[in-house]
């Protein structure tokens, strides 16, 4: 049982806005009051709901890979010692699991969305989420590159590959899914792409991106997945994709969906010379659809390491910066390719991807549809959040920062001209309740009464970056485990899946394509409930759990 | 700086029309990768299975495997290295003298066939084993294979995997990544891992005589080490968990009999290609599993004082430089 | 008596971990290992649930399995530089542990992997 | 007056000595300098435990006994000099910006790993990865110089960037292997390999080579940056030839499998 009493109170969901007023909570959740237990002073203080990630990717065979990929980088970076009862760990640009966990709880982070997952491999997810202590989580299954399920919509069987894609999703134990670049990565296969929404995939005869960022959007919606489908547009990166990612986005008309990462998809021109920020056509399509969420994809100077299922992508960038290269086809599902790259202000792309991730946060006018992310680690290391918050609250700094920036940047971004700075109550809309309630988590992200009881507690402080990267306190499930900096718990988190319902019969209907294209048994495939750690139902939405 | 660029072994079995083992003899060591895996399987793609592959098998000597294959090619022994330095400057039609070729035991015709065939093919895989990982140039053999296939990649598909044996060696590697950022090679001395192959991999330590107590589980230093590092072993307090009384069992200090993985354990292991896979015990041991009895040893341990002071602080980092 | 049957049984004997094979077992053997191939068929057939060997020894001599776990637990705590090495032929779950071991050791931690 | 290190007790493990770096020590009294932390293995201990200690306050260290394995003198070390008369462990002078560092026996792998600049001299043998990257960096040494009168092992200047290695002694496979830039001298020859996949930079050997296949052999001369060289180097007591009497170097371009621009200049005595 803990009291918090005197904090000024910001709590988006329940329109709470600075208020000053007392929390209580117990076994986890708000609770009206308690009596006895202990009390948090927290006069002067700022409270927000713990922060909650709808878009990143800490665990399984990718980051994995870049792990492997980067020792150069645990050198130097930041360590956790042991202690008696705390595991090591390392953090940078692709923490190992325990300090994953350390960093995001570090900075009053409670929930995460691992945003790709393959199913032939989400055994190995799963174990990874295992040993990220502290936060709760969430994982996405890669879906618009399966080859069964395209067969489907190739074949123009819309219902069968709804089937499929909720037997995957509860194969993988999963919550939603993802889709990455639709087509291309199976394309990539054969070392090919797609980038064209409404031309035919290398390999298929008439299926079209298009088609399925269509139908697989309506299959979340009919399968009632409390996170929409979750798209990393076709040709990301890339000058001129602005067309692709508007294109994209009248596919999706009418239909909830959440957009990955949408920096990546905002560029104007033709070239790497004449590539442009095209951000205010994308905010303003936002704007007038108030249906879709996004996040920022917000990109940092300096080193990281990119890892995305997007293989064409990580080829290209592999031949662009010469440095090393990872890439692990996975059966039938996905591709993915790690890059390790560095983001320097004097590169006048990295510069406009700089001001474009700031631009769209700052466009796009109502902080529930876009949310902070750096689609860690490909933007930058999610423990950078912090100095994205400063950007977006003081736009001194922007300007400062503006002026690191080559000179012929000068017509190629807006940054300069936008003077709108996040207030407190936006930024905690921006980093938990939206996101929160984007992912369908009723229970997160707000500090309502049943909610649990996540909550990070902030100094007050004239440096917004120190602030937001050192709160006070910070409790997860109403424990303690942050405190002056210090780690005093490490509590494991639960995990959150679904169960969409399914045609009994879909089993026999798989196992012959199963059979064709993978080389594991068909009843080994699905991950065991039992290995969820702390497993936690989510219901779909329109129905109740078969 | 080249990579690493791989793909599960379903990729291989839909996709590879052009499969290399270099260094392996999977006919004898990994009897069903053919059948399973890469040469017999259809596909959608490669609708008449064998017929629609080539398959060329690169070794010092004619394994069992040169039956399997389209095309042999016969190295000289320690030649593997040059053989592949030699490929990546052809691929990239760069010169390279007859001379130069003919050091390695082949000739210019057949490398112009490979790498023809290699760039024509719409999906090539190559695989290595301890014949290219385990001789004279040991990792850089295994990197210059795994440059060659990212390189491969500027004119086609192109995949290249270890073939690993020895059960879960690939799961160790994977969960060690996951808890430490590194695959092997770690040490924890300063309270945080830190990484050095040949100052903390474990031949080097005992050679050196660096470590003065040694826990092996599921391995057999004591059959298969050089006899300096067997030597160490046996000056020092030596642990040994194993289903078997073997070798480093009859030199430890302590032996403890466990059961053995998917026979009486249940629990994880990883293929190859980093695809866990369940394990489905059927018999009942009478000896505890591995997973019991080190988390006893980790449970007594506990008991004991913690032997890092506190407020320790992390002083070997880089960035401290 | 008729044997019990698993489908679908993982071999962890080398690398490919095929986890298509059907065994066929009582209580305590393993009579035959369908579609295994013929180092498959050695490595579940060779084990037996019999009670070969002591269930632990100390420098030699048979031992409790409690009295082994303390000994190993305390010559590994009084050492100075301990390795953990090996790791192949045991599951992820031991995996883990041995990983935990090295670090609440501050050890050496090590698989067949550096060979 | 420097500051006199004496080993009173050899080591069973391991022990992680950075703090014997002039730049650790420069500033400390005698007391202080005993109880500066070392790791025997995990054991944290004094350095007091291990060396006498005379003196205090300076940056020039004289270490004596037999350091075989006592690791990273020198780390990162930026001024003042280092005398060792012993054997020394791995990572000597391992990240060293400056300053210099003279051991008077055999010293062991990774010296001057990663170095930005200063001298490190051995008089006996080396081991291998000498100023080389540790694993996954881009670059290993970015300037400097190190000598080894004696033999060295393998991956001598893995990606190195820039700066010298002169071998007395000959070294084992690898030397040279991806180098970046910078200069290799081999006074006695290498093993094979040498150059493989190197992008930039010079490998000079005064002993013939077995070459990598994807090196070709350009021309015979007497380049005039070897006469230049020549007199740098003496001033470590090394000699190249160079004069067109005594014969020519062989030059080879590689390695053509990166392709790189890197050349190996072989010494071709006049018979």
């Amino acid at each position: 049982m803990i009291r918090i009493t005197g904090g000024r109170v910001y709590d988006p969901a329940n329109g709470i806005n600075g208020e000053v007023r007392d929390l209580c909570m117990d076994g986890g959740s708000f609770v009206e009051s308690v009596e006895g237990g202990r009390t948090i002073d927290a006069t002067g203080m700022i409270v927000f709901p713990g922060g909650v990630d709808v878009h990143t990717h800490v665990a399984g065979g990718a980051i994995n890979f870049a792990r492997a990929m980067t020792p150069e980088d645990h050198r130097r970076t930041q360590a956790f010692i042991r202690t008696k009862t705390r595991r090591s760990g390392l953090g940078g640009m692709a923490p190992t699991t325990f300090a994953t966990g350390y960093l995001y709880a570090g900075m009053g982070w409670t929930t995460v969305n691992e945003a790709a997952v393959p199913v032939l491999s989400a055994r190995h997810t799963h174990e990874e989420l295992a040993d990220i202590p502290i936060v709760d989580k969430t994982t996405l299954t890669l879906m618009a590159n399966n080859e069964i399920m395209l067969d489907q919509l190739e074949n123009g069987e819309y219902e069968r590959a709804k089937q499929v894609v909720a037997w995957y999703i509860w194969a993988a134990k999963s919550y939603g899914i993802k889709a990455v670049n639709p087509g291309g990565v199976a394309a990539w296969k054969w070392g090919k792409d797609a980038k064209q929404l409404t031309s035919p995939i290398e390999g298929y005869s008439k299926l079209t991106p298009g088609t399925i960022v269509t139908q697989l959007a309506q299959i979340c919606e009919d399968l009632g997945l409390p996170h929409p489908i979750h798209l990393h547009c076709n040709n990301l990166g890339a000058p001129g994709n602005i067309s692709t990612t508007i294109d994209t986005l009248k596919h999706l008309e009418g239909r909830r969906a959440h957009i990955a990462h949408c920096q990546y998809h905002a560029y104007g021109g033709d070239d790497w010379d004449t590539m442009c920020s095209e951000t205010a056509q994308l905010a303003d399509y936002f704007n007038a659809h108030p249906g879709i969420t996004t996040d920022a994809g917000a990109v940092l100077f300096g080193d990281t390491v990119t890892i995305t299922a997007d293989g064409p992508w990580q080829h290209l960038l592999y031949k662009l910066t010469g440095r090393k290269w990872g890439n692990l086809d996975v059966e039938n599902e996905t591709s993915c390719g790690i890059v390790p790259y560095t983001y320097r202000p004097s590169n006048l792309v990295n510069a406009v991807q700089w001001a474009s991730g700031l631009e769209l946060l700052l466009l796009i006018q109502d902080p529930w549809q876009v949310f902070l992310s750096t689609d860690h680690p490909n933007g930058g290391c999610f423990w950078r959040y912090p100095e994205i918050i400063k950007l977006l609250m003081c736009a001194d700094f922007r300007q400062e920062c503006l002026k690191q920036l080559p000179d012929k940047i000068k017509g190629k971004i807006r940054l300069a001209e936008i003077d709108r700075e996040y207030t407190l109550y936006e930024i905690a809309t921006s980093m938990s309740a939206g996101p929160a309630r984007a992912l369908g988590m009723p229970k997160k992200g707000n500090l309502g009464i049943g909610s649990d009881a996540d909550v990070v507690i902030y100094e007050e402080d004239e440096d917004v970056e120190r602030m937001f990267g050192h709160p006070r306190y910070v409790l997860k499930g109403g424990e303690v485990v942050i405190e002056d900096g210090e780690i005093r718990e490490t509590p494991e988190g639960r995990e959150f899946l679904i169960k969409p319902a399914c045609d009994p019969g879909i089993d026999d209907f798989m196992r012959p394509l199963f059979e064709e294209c993978y080389t594991m048994s068909f009843e080994n495939y699905p991950v065991e409930l039992e290995r969820i750690e702390h497993a936690e139902f989510a219901d779909c939405l329109g129905s109740t759990r078969s | 700086m080249g990579g690493k660029v791989s793909c599960t072994l379903g990729e291989v079995k839909q996709r590879a029309d052009f499969i290399v083992y270099w260094g392996g003899n999977p006919a004898e060591c990994h009897p069903r990768h053919f059948t399973k895996y890469t040469l017999m399987q259809k596909s959608k793609f490669l609708p008449r299975g064998r017929k629609d592959r080539t398959m060329v098998l690169v070794d010092i000597r004619e394994t069992k495997s040169a039956k399997a294959s389209d095309i042999f090619l016969q190295v000289r022994p320690g030649k593997d290295f040059e053989l592949i330095t030699i490929l990546r400057a052809l691929i990239k039609d760069q010169n390279v003298s007859d001379e130069a070729i003919a050091d390695t035991g082949l000739t210019r015709e057949v490398l112009d066939d490979l790498v023809q065939r290699m760039k024509s093919a719409k999906f090539g895989c190559m695989f290595f084993g301890m014949g290219l990982s385990m001789t004279r140039g040991k990792h850089m053999n295994s990197a210059a294979l795994l440059t060659l296939a990212a390189e491969m990649n500027a004119f086609t598909k192109f995949v290249a995997m270890p073939m690993r044996g020895h059960g879960n060696v690939t799961g160790a590697d994977v969960m060690m990544r996951w808890q430490t950022g590194y695959p092997f090679g770690i040490t924890f001395n300063r309270g945080y891992p830190r990484y050095n192959p040949g100052e903390f991999s474990t031949v080097d330590v005992l050679v050196r005589g660096d470590c003065d107590a040694a826990f092996i589980i599921g391995a057999d230093p004591g059959g298969t080490m050089p006899q300096p590092a067997i030597d160490h072993l046996k000056r020092i307090p030596t642990i040994v968990l194993d289903p078997h009384v073997t070798h480093t069992s009859k030199l430890a200090r302590v032996h403890i009999t466990t059961a053995p993985q998917g026979i009486a354990a249940p629990g994880t292991a990883y293929r190859m290609d980093e695809v866990p896979l369940p394990l489905k015990p059927p018999l009942k041991s009478p000896y505890p599993t591995d997973e019991y009895v080190v988390r006893r040893i980790n449970e007594a341990i506990m008991a004991k004082p913690f032997w890092l002071p506190d407020g320790s602080q992390p002083q070997m980092l880089t960035a401290q430089v | 008596m008729s044997l019990q049957v698993i489908d679908n049984a993982t071999c962890t004997f080398c690398g490919c971990v095929c986890d298509d094979i059907q065994l066929h077992y009582d209580e305590t053997r393993i009579h035959k290992a369908n579609k295994a191939c013929v180092l498959g068929t050695a490595w579940f057939l060779n084990h037996t649930v019999e009670h070969k060997y002591p269930d632990a020894l100390i420098d030699g001599k048979k031992a409790s399995l409690d009295d082994a776990i303390e000994l190993a637990a305390t010559l590994l705590h009084e050492a100075d530089m301990p390795l953990v090495y090996g790791m192949s032929n045991t599951t992820c779950e031991a995996q883990k542990e041995c990983a935990a071991l090295a670090d609440q050791l501050g050890g050496l931690l090590d698989s067949h992997t550096s060979l | 007056m420097p500051v006199s290190f004496h080993l009173k007790r050899q080591p069973e493990v391991p022990l992680e000595a950075e703090v014997l770096s002039p730049d650790r020590i420069c500033q400390l009294s005698n007391e202080e300098i005993r109880s500066l932390t070392v790791y025997h293995g995990k054991r944290q201990l004094p350095l007091g435990e291990f060396f006498d200690v005379e003196g205090e306050r300076s940056n020039e260290l004289e270490i004596h006994g037999n350091l075989a394995k006592v690791r990273w003198i020198g780390r990162a070390m930026s001024q003042g000099s280092v005398t060792v008369h012993g054997g020394v462990g791995m990572h000597l002078g391992a990240y060293m910006s400056g300053g210099q560092i003279e051991i008077h026996g055999d010293a062991s792998d990774w010296i001057g790993a990663e170095m930005k600049n200063g001298l490190i001299r051995v008089h006996g043998n080396a081991g291998g990865q000498i100023g080389a990257a540790y694993r996954g960096a881009r670059a290993g040494m970015k300037n400097g110089t190190i000598i080894v009168d004696g033999s060295a092992g393998l991956e001598v200047g893995m990606r190195m960037r820039r700066g010298t290695i002169v071998l007395g002694g000959p070294a084992r496979d690898f030397t040279g292997l991806q180098m970046l830039g910078g200069t290799i001298v081999l006074l006695a020859g290498a093993e094979i390999r040498t150059g493989a996949w190197m992008k930039r930079g010079t490998i000079i050997s005064l002993k013939p080579l077995t070459m990598m296949p994807t090196f070709t052999p350009a021309t015979d001369y007497s380049p005039t940056f070897v006469n230049l060289y020549s007199k740098h180097l003496s001033l470590f007591g090394v000699q190249l030839p160079y004069a067109a009497a005594d014969g020519r170097y062989r030059r080879y371009a590689g390695d053509s499998s990166v392709p790189g621009k890197g050349e190996i200049l072989v010494w071709q005595p006049n018979v």
